[in-house]
């Protein structure tokens, strides 16, 4: 059996990952059809892309890439230096429609040395950028193809794009130039089941081989207790938080967000909510990361201690406050049994479910809200807590002042200790409510091999996978 | 031998009797008249004969066409004696045709469900009965639907359905209590014809007795579910034995005596009255076209004076009703009660209203049937600028129940517990209540039957006498008219055409169509009565 | 009576005691949750089970029963309200620019997909039991102005209305004497109907996570949190929507009844 | 009949602008803006400007408002912001789902509800009629969703005789097709079924009491041969017009059924939409849907003229 058909929930808007924000876009694109100078792997490890090797000037302001020779565009183009070229300074350009600008912020220059070799130069040292040119928003495009891209994506990938289906699948074929090894799968489909219990129904039928990302944790012991299947659990790098608005009263008193961190227990809300999947977490960082501390002693549950803590801010009968809950089941269900928690301190949140859409402008955007549950997916993104405008709205020069330290440093140890320094400030000044790192769970029909276990991004990466005999 | 005899025929639906013991023989070429007031049980010995019961219907004793038991015959049998043998002619014609076929559709249909002939020719066949009864297929092909014809028209249609095999036996049950006089008097001729022509028996159910007596061989009296007299036609209009009988004919043919009138003070003022109504547009934004309903209608009604107008349905009575009611605005011509407009600008007089009441045709719908009777008589008070109250309402209340000879406790009671007459006479009570000085009175006993009829027109006469009365009295019955007003009017498609003293009109009649409309009317013979 | 009111009746006031007796009475808390203890199958202890969160599923269908017949009550009121009114007034401007207009604008509503406007309706005005009230309550209100039209308007051609005519009884005055008692009934009966309907949307909307919001059980919402849960722990599923089934049912029923019992002629609307 | 139509068709497109008008400002006034949905949390002021102007949703709103219709009236229904494709396009390709499942269930309610309703009407009273009463209360008890939910548990995922839902494509072959349309349209068709088929039996009843009923009995129909004869044609009146309405309900009622059954169907289209302020193409999802249903309306209505001739000689 050469083909695969992957299910996913969400269904990308277009198919341009340099374009748009949506992950669903980099599930289906990313390292299949379209691919950076540099690439995640399944384990979270940065690894040449097209770029087959690199030279950092000594002050680590000027990159060097040796592209790959041969490689040429599913449309038949060759890719070199100019491609390159043409994709940074396009994601960086004023008017730029890339969703993650910052990646790039710090180029000031792209300069096609030879048809292989390009220099990239920075404006300061970045210790972060071979990880920022790895994310999907800074994959190699062509300008030949870039009219059409949202929907007839041209990469350099092991597969080509195929056909799509709105509203149903999208159809990825063998790439027969492919530069690199050939994948074992001759053709892959990527389905879109929204709804969890069509995904269920879906597994369970066996109309799909794959599916990434299962919404309901509650039917993973089904499946693992199935023959016909396997379930993959492994992180992502979503921390789930119980964010909070720190400049709303009675948020911008410490008591009070140290009270809620007592007041939640996070077991209880794994269990309830993911059904035993997800690792709780102390602060706002990914526990597989080397530089991981745990700190979830730091908010143990005491809902004693909860009730004194908002006596002590002048809250001895609660306070009633709002809970916005955008549409992913961590959030719907996680939200309820926060919503009875607090209860039980005295703090009545009233539920309101939102749309994504309406998430964006009232909460994120607008500011309006008490408390909401998110997971925050992008890789190491601890720096939001820099920036005081971000939706929290944490404002703390201290922590501004480290981040930008960090920024400058390369050294990987002291690198470690000031992410440490970081993930202590924001947990004990309780920024938010940190509850879990969301699970990256899939299930498999039994014979799939090569799977990403692990989501370092969002990523169906199918060059490695394959039937077992 | 008899070609239908009905034998100690009895009948029950649940608990009830319906029939107790008919008997009743009927010959080819025969015409018997089954009659007697509603509910009598006309009907169900005509669906008897027909199988077509309710079905909690039970039927006893025995029913014999051509010698051939009906009653016990399977349900197939039935079927195809149906049309075949027996036709049947309903009431209402506008109904009793299927609204989505066409009319030779449904005449052909008799013919090819006994499959008595090819498709073809039950087509010549449907031609030949259609222009038997009038509706020749040049004028009115067959390919018209039911609503494309007037009520005659549609009756014809539904007696062509019937004869098309030209069965044994033809059942016509009140065919033409729906129709106009002189529409009335077609049908009947033509009814006659298809007997003689064809020698088919005919059983004739009416409660006309004036039809009766003008077509029947053989009367047959019917009253609760009995027959009380039977016999040939001239012996028993001479010699009525059932005192039902004669009450019933007497009845008929009720007089009157209403008081002389006194001064003749001119009460009402009517002066080329023409009132439009816009017809549905034809073309989107084409000139709306208007149907004249009432057409330059004047007359005069004075004080004391009892007016009658008569014609033919839809000539326009109960618009000019609701014109001098006030109700609808004319178009043309003004309406005066005692010199004031009964419409001032566009709003009604209700000072001019308050000298006005009317009493409707059908006594189950003139009531609200969720109020009591004491808040249905008194509802002309709104009319008041001070209606009575408490023990002064109650008293004008208990005085006009007894007016009308009712009971004052009756004021407590709803109408669903009165009767027909009862309901007609609560209808006056309202009418009279509020003393106006004229009362209309459209077709108000035409729904009746003749004995109450009868009662009602008494209780009018009384009330002249004790309230003096002003009425202005539509019917189209002309008989009725005839005792009950001092002078009529004769209405055609929206025009008075002759206007005089009732005695007058009646002997006399100057315009052609009063000619027609007397001759199309059927009278009783000058009954001889307690010769027995 | 007949059988159907009698069952109908029963069964409808089951449901209605049950919601009324959450007041005051209810096994459990409802909103409490005992994660350890989730899907229980019915027990001795939790006589219907627990639901994912351990919640008692009894106490959540009875409070569930609230929120039902609290939004489709509401919301046939609404209907009702602003519906007989208005179907009031066409009838008695029969043919005018009133009736024309009112009638036009019933047409219109009723072209609307319901379930597309309630969801757009709840989508922007943010999803919620009130904002699922006023969704549903709007597309009541053509229900009942055309059935009040049409039954005022056969009530107009009969002769007692004339009689409050010449009696000098105006428009308004007739339609409030004369008209409205004896649509009552009618109106009694689509009301029912209309209720089980609402009952039923209410419970759509929820489904999709647009009606009453947590921690407000509502049968709906049951239903959607069951979803994937049906394989392994059917009773989340059955329960509701048996709740759901029966008290529909018991409505239809009574509906049904109702309309045989007080008048055998009137007709209803059942879309 | 000519001018029948016409005055229809009239009213038709007045409700049609008038419909747009609703739409479009009910739509418009919802808060969520579908740039800032595309670009995420991490988007720049400036990325967001210049997509709003790329959109085109920088321009005055009466000045949208004319572009949409005076678009779609030339059969240009814009650009959805999200998916970058014309939605002319993207419904085309879902109608493709949504009408055959709509007309896949009408013909399957019609075809259960028609002997339902006819067996039960001629068995009146009767034991047959009352089993068949009784299942159809419960059917219009059941909601559909629900009933869709219990489908799949047993034929899907139990028994695997369908697949869960997805959508085969038409390019599979019709069969392969209709077969997963098969459930979603079953979930659709039996509570619809069970309303008709009671519309059907009460309409059946009334007619049967009609006086040319007994005028059809008298010339020697049996009682079967008059109501097919007769009954039916007249009690297809009332059926039309549930039929009609029930069509706005199945186009509706498939928002929900397509999400249980993952199908690309308009219904997923107007929810996804939705749920991403694609405004452009909820309005024109909705502007469809409500054409469809104005459209299906108007045809009743000349149904009805076929079925019933005294409209046909009406203006
Ligand atoms: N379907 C029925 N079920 C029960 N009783 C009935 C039914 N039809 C008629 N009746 C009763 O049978 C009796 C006789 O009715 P029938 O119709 O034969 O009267 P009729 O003499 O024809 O009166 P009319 O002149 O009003 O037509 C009446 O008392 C009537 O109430
Ligand atoms: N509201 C109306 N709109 C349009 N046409 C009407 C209206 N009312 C009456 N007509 C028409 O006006 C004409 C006269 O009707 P009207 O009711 O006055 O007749 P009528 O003499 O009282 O008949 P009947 O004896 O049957 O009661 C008829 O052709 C009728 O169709
Ligand atoms: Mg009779
Ligand atoms: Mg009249």
């Amino acid at each position: 059996k050469s083909d695969i058909t992957v299910a996913m929930q969400l269904e990308p808007p277009h198919l341009d990952p340099t374009s748009a924000a949506a992950q669903a876009i980099d599930s289906v694109v990313y390292t299949n059809v379209f691919e950076g100078l540099t690439r995640f792997m399944g384990d979270g490890a940065i690894v040449p892309g097209l770029a087959e090797s690199w030279e950092i000037s000594d002050d680590g302001t000027v990159y060097t890439f040796k592209l790959h020779d041969g490689v040429t565009f599913h449309d038949g183009t060759t890719m070199d230096a100019e491609d390159v070229k043409f994709s940074l300074d396009r994601a960086r350009a004023e008017d730029s429609a890339n969703a993650q600008k910052a990646l790039f912020a710090g180029i000031t220059d792209v300069a096609v040395v030879d048809p292989l070799t390009v220099k990239v130069t920075l404006k300061e040292p970045n210790g972060n950028f071979l990880f920022n040119m790895a994310w999907g928003d800074a994959v190699i495009v062509a300008p030949e193809s870039i009219d059409d891209i949202k929907t007839n994506p041209i990469g350099t990938g092991a597969f080509k794009f195929a056909g799509w289906v709105q509203g149903d699948k999208i159809d990825l074929e063998r790439n027969a130039d492919y530069w690199g090894d050939q994948p074992a799968l001759e053709k892959a489909t990527f389905k879109f089941i929204s709804d969890p219990t069509a995904a269920f129904a879906a597994v369970m039928a066996e109309d799909v081989d794959v599916f990434s990302g299962f919404p309901a944790p509650e039917n993973l012991p089904q499946f693992d207790a199935d023959p016909r299947f396997q379930v993959l659990v492994g992180s992502t790098e979503g921390e789930t938080i119980l964010s909070t608005n720190n400049k709303q009263p009675p948020f911008d008193d410490v008591r009070v967000r140290q009270a809620l961190a007592h007041a939640i227990d996070r077991q209880a809300i794994v269990d309830g909510a993911m059904f035993g999947y997800g690792t709780p977490i102390g602060t706002h960082f990914a526990p597989h990361h080397p530089a991981y501390v745990d700190l979830t002693g730091n908010s143990a549950y005491d809902p004693e201690k909860a009730k004194a803590l908002l006596a002590e801010a002048g809250f001895a009968d609660g306070f009633e406050t709002t809970l916005h809950l955008p549409p992913p089941s961590y959030a719907r269900r996680g939200g309820e049994i926060i919503a009875a928690q607090l209860a039980e301190v005295g703090i009545k949140a009233e539920i309101t479910n939102v749309e994504w859409a309406q998430w964006l402008e009232t909460v994120f955007r607008g500011k309006n809200f008490g408390l909401t549950i998110v997971s925050h997916t992008e890789p190491m993104d601890i720096g939001i807590y820099a920036r005081p405008e971000y939706y929290f709205q944490y404002d703390n020069p201290a922590f501004q002042d480290l981040m930008t330290t960090l920024n400058s440093t390369t050294d990987p140890d002291e690198r470690t200790k000031l992410l440490g320094q970081a993930q202590t400030m924001i947990s004990e000044d309780y920024v938010n409510g940190y509850l879990f790192q969301l699970a990256a769970l899939s299930v498999a029909k039994a014979g799939v091999q090569g799977l990403w276990v692990n989501a370092p991004t969002a990523a169906n990466d199918l060059t490695a996978v394959s039937w077992a005999e | 031998m008899s070609l239908l005899e009905i034998r100690n025929l009895s009948l029950s639906i649940g608990a009830h009797d319906i029939l107790k013991g008919v008997d009743l023989t009927l010959g080819p070429g025969e015409i018997v008249a089954v009659t007697g007031e509603s509910g009598s049980g006309k009907s169900m010995t005509a669906l008897a004969v027909m199988q077509l019961l309710p079905q909690a219907a039970r039927a006893q004793g025995s029913i014999q066409l051509d010698g051939q038991e009906l009653l016990d015959l399977p349900e197939e049998q039935m079927c195809a004696l149906r049309g075949q043998s027996i036709g049947m002619v309903f009431q209402e014609p506008m109904t009793a045709l299927n609204p989505v076929k066409t009319i030779g559709d449904q005449v052909m249909e008799t013919i090819l469900i006994h499959k008595a002939m090819p498709p073809a020719q039950a087509e010549e066949r449907a031609r030949e009965v259609l222009t038997r009864v009038g509706l020749p297929p040049d004028r009115f092909p067959l390919s018209r639907f039911p609503h494309e014809l007037s009520g005659g028209q549609r009756q014809r249609v539904v007696i062509a359905m019937a004869i098309a095999l030209r069965p044994r036996l033809l059942i016509a049950d009140e065919p033409t209590t729906a129709l106009d006089v002189t529409t009335q008097a077609q049908i009947l001729d033509l009814l006659q014809g298809l007997v003689t022509e064809y020698g088919m028996g005919m059983l004739m159910i009416t409660h006309d007795l004036a039809v009766v007596a003008d077509l029947a061989d053989q009367i047959v009296v019917m009253r609760n579910g009995e027959v009380v007299e039977t016999g040939h036609t001239r012996h028993l209009l001479r010699h009525m034995q059932h005192p039902y009988t004669q009450m019933l004919f007497e009845a008929s043919d009720h007089q009157v005596t209403l008081p002389p009138v006194s001064d003749l003070q001119p009460l009402l003022a009517v002066a080329d009255v023409v009132r439009d109504y816009r017809k549905p547009r034809t073309r989107l934004f084409s000139k709306p076209e208007f149907h004249r309903a009432v057409d330059g209608v004047s007359f005069t009604l004075h004080r004391g004076e009892r007016l009658g107008l008569v014609g033919e349905s839809g000539c326009g009575k109960s618009t000019l009703t609701r014109a001098i009611l006030g109700l609808e605005e004319v178009q043309r011509g003004h309406i005066l009660l005692d010199g004031n407009p009964v419409f001032s600008g566009h709003t009604p007089n209700r000072a001019v209203r308050r000298k006005m009441q009317v009493v409707f045709q059908d006594p189950f719908g003139s009531f609200n049937p969720r109020h009591k009777v004491d808040r249905l008589i008194t509802e002309p008070f709104y009319l008041l600028d001070t209606p009575p109250r408490g023990a002064e309402r109650s008293d004008r209340i208990a005085e006009m129940l007894t007016a009308v000879g009712l009971s004052p406790d009756d004021a407590g009671k709803y109408i669903h517990e009165f009767s027909g007459g009862q309901r007609q006479r609560i209808a006056i009570a309202r009418a009279l209540i509020i003393r106006p000085e004229l009362i209309l009175f459209d077709e108000a006993v035409s729904a009746l039957d003749v004995s109450v009829r009868a009662q009602i027109l008494d209780l009018l006469a009384e009330l002249c006498e004790a309230y003096e009365l002003t009425y202005l009295f539509i019917s189209h019955d002309l008989n009725v008219v005839r005792t009950i007003t001092d002078r009529v009017m004769v209405m055609q498609a929206g025009k008075i055409v002759e206007q005089g003293d009732t005695e007058r009109v009646f002997t006399d009649p100057q315009h052609p169509y009063t000619e027609a409309l007397l001759a199309a009317a059927p009278r009783l013979p000058k009954i001889t009565q307690g010769v027995a | 009576m007949s059988r159907n009111l009698i069952f109908g009746t029963a069964l409808s006031s089951l449901v209605v005691l049950a919601a009324v007796l959450s007041f005051v009475w209810t096994p459990y808390d409802h909103t409490a949750l005992d994660i350890p203890n989730k899907l229980k199958p019915p027990n001795a202890t939790h006589w219907l089970g627990t639901d994912h969160f351990g919640r008692d599923m009894l106490s959540m269908i009875m409070v569930g029963a609230r929120t039902s017949i609290a939004v489709a009550l509401v919301a046939v009121g609404i209907g009702m309200a602003a519906g007989v009114p208005l179907g009031l007034t066409a009838a008695a401007r029969k043919g005018s620019w009133l009736d024309e207009v009112i009638m036009r604008g019933n047409d219109l509503v009723f072209a609307f997909p319901s379930l597309v406007i309630a969801i757009l309706i709840t989508a922007i005005f943010g999803a919620g039991a009130i904002n699922a009230i006023i969704a549903i309550g709007i597309f009541n209100i053509p229900v009942f102005a055309r059935i009040t039209r049409g039954a005022a308007l056969s009530l107009w051609e009969r002769e007692f209305i004339m009689a409050a005519r010449v009696a000098g009884k105006g428009a308004a005055r007739i339609s409030a004497e004369h008209i409205l008692p004896n649509v009552a009934n009618l109106l009694i009966v689509q009301g029912t109907i209309q209720f089980s309907l609402g009952i039923l949307a209410e419970a759509g909307l929820s489904y999709v996570g647009l009606g009453a919001q947590p921690p407000t059980p509502s049968w709906g919402r049951m239903l959607a949190d069951a979803q994937t849960m049906v394989s392994f722990a059917p009773h989340l599923a059955l329960i509701p929507g048996c709740a759901i089934i029966l008290t529909v049912l018991g409505l239809n029923l009574m509906g049904d009844g109702l309309r045989d019992w007080l008048d055998p002629r009137i007709r209803v609307a059942r879309t | 009949m000519l001018r029948y139509a016409l005055k229809r068709l009239l009213s038709l497109i007045l409700s049609l602008a008038v419909a747009s008008l609703v739409i479009f400002a009910v739509i418009e006034v919802a808060p969520g803006d579908p740039a800032s949905f595309m670009l995420g949390v991490n988007a720049q002021p400036d990325t967001l400007a210049a997509l709003r102007a790329e959109l085109g949703l920088d321009v005055p709103k009466t000045e949208r408002y004319l572009d949409w219709v005076g678009g779609m009236l030339t059969g240009d229904f814009g650009t959805s912001y999200t998916y970058r494709t014309p939605v002319s396009q993207m419904i085309a390709d879902r109608m493709w789902v949504s009408l055959p499942l709509a007309l896949y269930a009408l013909t399957l309610s019609t075809l259960i509800a028609f002997p339902a309703g006819i067996y039960a009407a001629s068995r009146r009273g009767k034991p047959g009629d009352i089993a068949v009463m009784g299942a159809t209360q419960l059917g219009v008890a059941v909601p559909n969703f629900w009933f869709a939910m219990m489908l799949v548990l047993v034929f899907a995922i139990n028994l695997r005789w369908f697949s869960a839902g997805g959508f085969a494509g038409w390019d599979k072959g019709g069969w392969a097709a209709l077969q997963s349309l098969t459930l979603p349209a079953i979930a659709l068709a039996l509570p619809q079924a069970a309303i008709l088929a009671r519309v059907m039996r009460s309409a059946l009843l009334d007619v049967l009491g009609e006086d040319f009923m007994r005028t059809a009995r008298a010339k020697g129909l049996s009682r079967r041969q008059a109501l097919w004869r007769h009954g039916l044609r007249n009690a297809l009146i009332p059926v039309l017009t549930i039929i009609g309405l029930q069509f706005s309900f199945l186009l509706a009622g498939s928002i929900i059924i397509e999400q249980v059954f993952y199908l690309p169907g308009l219904g997923r289209l107007v929810f996804q939409a939705i749920s991403s302020r694609d405004l452009i193409v909820v309005e024109s999802v909705v502007m469809l849907l409500v054409f469809a249903v104005i459209v299906v309306n108007f045809v009743v209505d000349l149904a009805y003229a076929a079925v019933d001739p005294r409209l046909r000689s009406r203006t």
